[in-house]
């Protein structure tokens, strides 16, 4: 016989099952009794759909820039506008982002100029320096890298006592790295102001969730550390960003970390050097890019609200593609800083070595007239 | 025999020994269905099946650390890093165990790994994917390192460390894995490690490299000999162990020695030539021993990286210097 | 108002509450129809008992060898005897062990000779080689560095087609370690037959378990990989026998990875370097030491079976005790191996350069008459 | 002026640094109650209270991590990693992050951390609590290396170290923790970081050594004197950036040098020091430059240690040959 069957103290499988918190479905209805409950007003319905429709300009704008041969490899997120947008709006000025790399949309939200997105992705020097009045962390290239930075930098905001909570965004193969592991144990055990931002969307450049972990949510994964867990619609931006606001309340008030996961979908290529028909099946991304992507069903749902405006659609699409163009031809006939001029970035001051390694370098370049 | 990318021959040499030693089992990051990022897995997954091929989770301490238990259980695995910059997560897996736990165990088990990784620059990767970190390597007993240049090598050589009883980092520069194509035999042959190959003979002095630098270099060396000064080139094939004896001989019959390598130049593998042929031939140099490597910095953005590596001018310079005293 | 106070799908917290299996009390006394049930004859019984005293003697006599300067660093773990031995008595011949450097019990009872002890703790080389016959590892110094290597072993074990579980042990500190949830996730991915044995003796080194972890168990880790996790009373021998003997049955026949959190104590210091006095207080240990105690336990239910004699106790110690005195005394007598005599273990075979270092190591020691 | 030993003019530079500048925090494993497995901070918890000294999880990877995070976001952390040899676990969030931090953000952030270890051998530690593996550091650009070999250094060291805007990592030689005591200044000094310390000038050789090794080699050239030999120790004191400078100097005069460390030979910091040397100098040389260090294996057991690492033995043997042509 089985202990199992026959202790009254049984062992606990601690078994989860997956919930998802959702307030606009896939057909574009909502929640209303909830929906009339949260705090959103026609102006943040308007903002958050305005950065859906920018994101998703912008991203389609700069695979063709990559394609033209305009800027290097990019990574596009389409399909993760409303996951991106829903949590960025809830977060507050005196706030930090800890990004990883495809969150476009939060940095141009909040205030990441369009220069340091041509830079990066033309490979100047300073294109990941975000600009000092923003509370952000560089690009991330190593995958959870920056899971315990975040947690650090909420840490130093509890330790000054400022108000501020930071967000820490990442994918779902993130999840299983040990620095994931590593930062939100930190952060539970010390109780910091820190919300955890996972995009699943469902694929780690070729590989599925199913391949990543064995539990059936991201959410749930919460419990190994004591902490709140939750799953949210990634695709309806009106939960994630009440899920996300919600979690940094939380936070602070002193009420500790959250792990919030958006169930979301890349709908294109992992970068442009990727190729996603090696891995994945048309049906299945037919159907996020018609019946759940974020921006179609945001707007029959602005449509239903009478705030939807075909004109002001197009107006918003010409704008970005004008302005992107625009800075874009400026930009190309920038000269990239010469390569000796990062040589004072190393250290705070480069040492006697590093200087006549920089005065060579320099010689050289200005010696072939650069 | 067929004309063969380096990539191409990587991938041959895989499915070569895979066939013949069905303990031989790939895992990495998007190496199965995908064919990995770089392609050198193509085609695997389907050949042998999703018992012989994993697709694992990302993680690259859990790949080395499941890979050392693999291998210690009877299993002959080899791993892919899918960027060498992301060997830094597994470093205590590498170092601290695969090559620690022959020593550990007293002989009792070994660790049969080896761990693939594409490296090097040129190529206009983002931030940690260009870096050459092969000296930490060098710097740890009970690993092997293997950095092949040619087709022909990287098949032998891959082989050679799937076959070997000791855990072996095979780095594959990024740049040359499809830069050409050469003749590359049907059959399994093996290369061995721990030889470095003189690929131009010369009396005037000696260039050491190796991997993604070694087809440039060729290239001056060549030049040079038009006009009348013979450079002997040797590609080292392999980090760890050292071909010192190659080396050596080389710098008794030239006098002269030049290192190049991508690497940043303060603790790079260039150092410890440099401190060997002191140790071996010291009265046979004629002049400093001159490194061409990367500079003191972190590795540089796409639209610096051509200046920051060893380049030709760069290179012609350092000869000038060499040449001249 | 808040989300999760108006809406159905409501986020799931994903809390547990802790729940331990127990079937030997505090007070020694048995849950009897349970009992009854279990496959535990009274050989069984005895060799349990003989285990957990053997170990506890084996301990003691070691911490005095240290005091006495007859080995160096000594790590005890007196208090954590039923734990082991319940575990161990569970694992069969073909399967493999992946120890800490705690596992000293486990180590005896599947054949590591006392030699090996006596060699490690002198410092010789060769002490933490496992003989031929025994599946195991050897001691492992990096918290946590074995856990991906035994999910690796398990997964070794499933390609090969072979009968075999293995067994990886693990204190409470290690759980924080990026290795433990990388191990755990490979397990949960491949469904391998691998059996985590965590002993929460509840201290690693000083830092007590809620200064290590936000979660109340390490049982409800398991939940973040889709694991079975179970929570069992690491003093009483015949639940972790139990316990144990059950989620290797579900390994063995293709039912995945069991994360085991056995609660028990650490009764000594952390190694003889340590000193518990600082961080502890005198209660707490008095409390475990007592009525706690996995040895006194497990005795008066003997008593009440019938099945204690206090001869036979007696005998056992002075058997063990001797055995290690007269073993020790000759051990001292032997010579360590030269230092070059290792260094044909870096490699399968030295290369030249190796070679020539280790000729001239030897041919100094040799000159120096050693 | 009191007499300390070395693990109390660290704890003291701590503390004094924290009295200081309440952005100085403590964090790492068994710190704070315990006051640290070498009580290097016992009493500070005590002290600072535990909004300053913090006792981590055990998890050198997040330890490493939350301070990066925790110095871009205002703070200075001084994190201890309990033996450097778990420092591997470490190395992405040292090498792939603090290291690159300032660069990557293009001058936006810096990372002043300090990264405590102590390191070293001859004190019969187990596995990997022993080993000496910073030339791994030396091969990254970004970080600064500093090893004392005396109480003075390690305080004035320390608090440069907490005081420079840029990742520090500061070992600390385990069998000099405790070793002797020396007169230390109550008041907060510095000691600059990148300069080493000529401690005995000699005009017949130089040996440059840092850390653990520097009492007994100090000895040894203190026997060559009463010879009639005259020999110029150099105290690195900073692996990183390295003092080449006051090296050369000392080679220009004596034309002989050896290194001694306890890394491995292959790859260490000895080799990086030929190098320069090589470079900067060449034409002074009088002799190949010889190092006595580690051999190339796995750090040994206990019994094995004394007779693998530097010792009296193997340096008269080196001093001989140095001397000899
Ligand atoms: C440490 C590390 N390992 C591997 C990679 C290569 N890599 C880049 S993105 C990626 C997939 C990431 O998946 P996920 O976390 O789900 O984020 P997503 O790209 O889907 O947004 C991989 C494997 C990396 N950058 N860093
Ligand atoms: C990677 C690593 N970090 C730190 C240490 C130092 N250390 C040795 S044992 C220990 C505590 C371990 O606690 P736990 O995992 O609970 O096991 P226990 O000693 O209680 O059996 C620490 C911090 C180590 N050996 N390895
Ligand atoms: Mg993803
Ligand atoms: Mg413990």
């Amino acid at each position: 016989m089985k202990l199992e069957e026959g202790v009254k103290t049984m062992p606990k499988t601690y078994e989860v099952k997956p919930d998802m918190v959702q307030i606009l479905n896939e057909d574009g209805e909502v929640d209303k009794d909830l929906f009339l409950k949260l705090n959103i007003d026609n102006e943040l319905l308007l903002t958050m759909y305005e950065w859906i429709l920018k994101g998703r300009v912008f991203d389609k704008k700069f695979i063709n820039l990559q394609r033209q041969g305009r800027i290097g490899t990019y990574g596009s997120f389409a399909g993760q506008e409303a996951a991106q947008v829903g949590s960025a709006l809830a977060i507050k000025k005196q706030d930090w982002i800890i990004p990883s790399y495809r969150e476009t949309v939060v940095s141009l939200i909040h205030g990441v100029p369009l220069n340091n997105f041509l830079m990066y992705f033309r490979g100047h020097f300073g294109g990941t320096r975000p600009p000092k009045n923003v509370n952000m962390f560089p690009i991330q290239h190593i995958i959870a890298g920056q899971i315990p930075q975040a947690v650090g930098c909420a840490w130093a905001s509890k330790l000054k006592g400022e108000d501020s909570v930071s967000t820490c965004y990442f994918g779902d193969g993130a999840t299983s790295q040990g620095d994931f592991h590593e930062g939100l144990n930190f952060a539970s055990v010390y109780k910091l102001p820190v919300v955890f931002f996972c995009q699943n969307n469902q694929w780690a450049i070729s590989v599925p969730i199913e391949k990543q972990m064995g539990s059936e949510t991201i959410a749930q994964k919460a419990t190994a550390y004591g902490m709140k867990g939750v799953r949210v619609d990634g695709n309806d931006v009106l939960a994630c960003y009440q899920v996300a606001t919600e979690a940094m309340e939380r936070a602070r008030s002193g009420n500790g970390p959250t792990l919030i996961e958006a169930v979301t979908y890349r709908l294109g290529s992992h970068t442009t050097a990727d190729d996603w028909t090696r891995y994945r099946s048309k049906d299945e991304v037919e159907l996020w890019a018609n019946k759940k992507d974020p921006l179609i069903r945001f707007e029959s749902f602005l449509k239903q609200q009478g705030l939807f405006s075909s004109e002001r659609k197009a107006a918003i699409v010409s704008m970005v593609e004008d302005e992107i163009e625009t800075a874009l031809a400026e930009f190309e006939t920038v000269k990239p800083a010469p390569a000796y001029e990062s040589f004072d970035f190393a250290y705070d001051k480069p040492d006697e070595d590093l200087l006549i390694q920089k005065e060579e370098l320099k010689r050289r370049i200005k010696s072939e007239g650069r | 025999m067929a004309k063969l990318t380096m990539v191409e021959a990587i991938r041959q040499a895989m499915s070569q020994e895979m066939e013949q030693n069905e303990r031989v089992i790939l895992l990495g990051e998007d190496i199965g269905v995908n064919g990995g990022v770089f392609r050198a897995t193509e085609g695997l997954y389907e050949k042998f099946g999703e018992n012989r091929v994993f697709d694992t989770p990302l993680a690259e301490s859990g790949i080395i650390g499941s890979a050392v238990g693999l291998a210690m259980n009877g299993m002959r695995p080899v791993a892919e890093i899918q960027f060498f910059g992301f060997i830094y997560q597994t470093m205590d897996q590498v170092c601290g165990q695969a090559a620690r736990m022959r020593y550990r165990s007293g002989g009792r088990f070994t660790v049969p790994i080896v761990i693939r990784a594409p490296f090097g620059g040129n190529v206009r990767a983002p931030e940690l994917h260009s870096d050459s970190l092969e000296a930490l390597f060098l710097h740890t007993p009970g690993l092997k390192v293997v950095i092949p240049s040619n087709p022909f090598d990287a098949k032998g050589l891959l082989i050679s460390a799937i076959r070997d009883d000791n855990p072996v980092l095979f780095l594959e520069s990024l740049k040359l894995y499809r830069s050409y194509r050469e003749e590359v035999p049907e059959e399994a042959y093996s290369v061995p490690i721990g030889k470095a190959a003189v690929l131009i003979e010369g009396e005037n002095a000696t260039i050491v490299t190796y991997g993604g630098s070694v087809p440039m270099v060729k290239k001056i060396v060549e030049e040079y000999k038009t006009k009348g000064i013979h450079i002997e080139l040797i590609d080292l094939r392999t980090i760890s162990p050292l071909d010192i004896k190659t080396i050596k001989e080389s710098v008794e019959k030239t006098g002269r020695l030049m290192i190049v390598h991508e690497a940043v130049k303060t603790g790079g593998v260039g150092a410890e030539i440099i401190a060997r042929i002191n140790e071996e031939c010291f009265y046979s140099l004629a002049a400093p021993i001159v490194r061409v490597t990367g500079y003191d910095t972190p590795y540089p953005v796409q639209t610096m990286e051509d200046d920051w590596l060893p380049n030709e001018a760069r290179i012609n310079e350092g000869l000038v210097k060499l040449l001249s005293c």
